[in-house]
């Protein structure tokens, strides 16, 4: 047993331990605390089992994009602003909500195909597209902010 | 993270250390800007240490390789691992870039 | 910036990070489980700041204490009665709550003082005393089981 | 965690690497009371290499402390940090042990 690991381990007589992680940020409307962030919720998936592919890709590319949306669209950058991160993992998945002080915006509308022939050379537009393609489920709603919402189950 | 710039014949290599994400892609931007301004041509982004692209970054790319095609020159793409290959994949931009396994092989196919 | 920086982190434009990490643990009521929950605890408040004395000292030994009289007293070591452990830590505080299956106890009328001469050479009776004296706040109540809650503000 | 004991002229030295805690303070509680079987006399737990300590980890050295003097020996500890000695002097245990700086005094003592 050690400090640095984490998650359920059996520990032979039937037993589990069942360990629930939430981490809940609030940070200012600037790109440059997207990293930090991303590094904390991508660790606690690790330290949670998940497969090292959705803690490399998965998880920081997915939310990358929605703190870069909330951060440049939703709040459209304004200093005073600022975004909420709520991601909740466990042994059987991550869900993560990414709030803005924007007016929201329709997610089936936004969603653009970017690997259509007249798409593939766009310098923009892969952002939704990506985190739909690299979670299980995307939904946004709104509820004191701009929520939006990604699940991903985790894989061995 | 980081972006280092070196000369190997007449090829530009950038390696990409850590992410290419929206908080830096201007970065790498103006550093391949700038050696294109000053008259290099083959350029080849070496990404055996980068840890994620975001979409942000994969446009940073797409970009420059217009910009630099504009001007007779090409931009190459090397190393991705696994993971960043799914990423060109998932958005169909394997097809725009050329991509080499290696360092060498990417040199090498100038 | 690293991944296992935690914590509030100033980064120059008078921007700040706020972090709050919820940790949640359901065990089966059996001591060998209590220094993986106590590890991770204590590791979230290293990261978050707390003086090293708090990681070291105050928070693993008052949680060991809550945890084995939860086990022991209040599930009475049943296996097939759980505990449950509520961690949220911030920059300013940690508040755990234990949760066990029993009927609760008087907190006030079971806390005896051990450093009283009489009590000094006991074996037992230090659990309760330790964990008034390592925590800024002990309280208990009833909620779906007997709650014994502990507040921890942060030194730095 | 664990327990190694050693014997270092007629003292029967045991470190505590980790914790002395609920979960294995009857471990430690049986070694010592082996040796004390045996008709060793001269015990020091050393705990330079000990994490924390819980109230039923204190329990047990109060009871071997005990059990060791009625059998006309003597149970002294050294190599306190800071955190465990805030340990002993808030349950007042720093009046009932007697506590040496380092192993070295702890032995010399005897
Ligand atoms: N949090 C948000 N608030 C408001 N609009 C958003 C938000 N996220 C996405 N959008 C809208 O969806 C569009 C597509 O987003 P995306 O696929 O990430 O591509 P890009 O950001 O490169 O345009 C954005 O241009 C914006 O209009
Ligand atoms: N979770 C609990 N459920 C029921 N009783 C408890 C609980 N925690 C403490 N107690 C009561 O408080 C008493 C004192 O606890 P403590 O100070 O930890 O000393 P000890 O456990 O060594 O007796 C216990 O003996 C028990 O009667």
């Amino acid at each position: 047993m050690t400090g640095t690991s984490n998650g359920s381990t059996d520990q032979g007589r039937g037993g589990h331990v069942h360990v629930r992680v939430a981490l809940e940020f609030h940070i200012p409307s600037d790109v440059r605390y997207i990293e930090q962030v991303v590094a904390l919720v991508a660790r606690q998936c690790r330290e949670l089992h998940f497969h090292p592919r959705q803690v490399a890709l998965n998880v920081p590319v997915a939310l990358t994009e929605a703190l870069s949306n909330a951060i440049l669209r939703g709040n459209e950058a304004r200093a005073a602003a600022h975004v909420q991160v709520r991601a909740q993992v466990d042994e059987d998945r991550l869900i993560m909500e990414v709030v803005d002080e924007g007016s929201g915006f329709d997610l089936a509308e936004c969603l653009v195909d970017p690997t259509r022939p007249e798409n593939v050379t766009r310098e923009d537009g892969r952002g939704l597209y990506l985190m739909s393609r690299l979670m299980d489920r995307v939904e946004r709603y709104t509820n004191h902010g701009n929520v939006v919402r990604m699940t991903l189950e985790r894989d061995d | 993270m980081s972006f280092s710039i070196k000369k190997q014949g007449d090829v530009v290599v950038v390696d990409v250390e850590g992410q290419l994400i929206v908080g830096n892609r201007q970065e790498l931007k103006q550093k391949v800007l700038d050696e294109l301004e000053r008259g290099e041509r083959k350029f080849l982004i070496d990404f055996s240490q980068t840890g994620y692209i975001d979409s942000s970054g994969l446009g940073v790319l797409v970009s420059l390789s217009k910009k630099i095609r504009e001007q007779g020159g090409e931009l190459r793409l090397a190393s991705l691992n696994d993971d960043l290959k799914t990423l060109f994949e998932l958005t169909k931009l394997d097809t725009l870039f050329q991509i080499a396994d290696s360092r060498e092989r990417g040199l090498a196919s100038f």
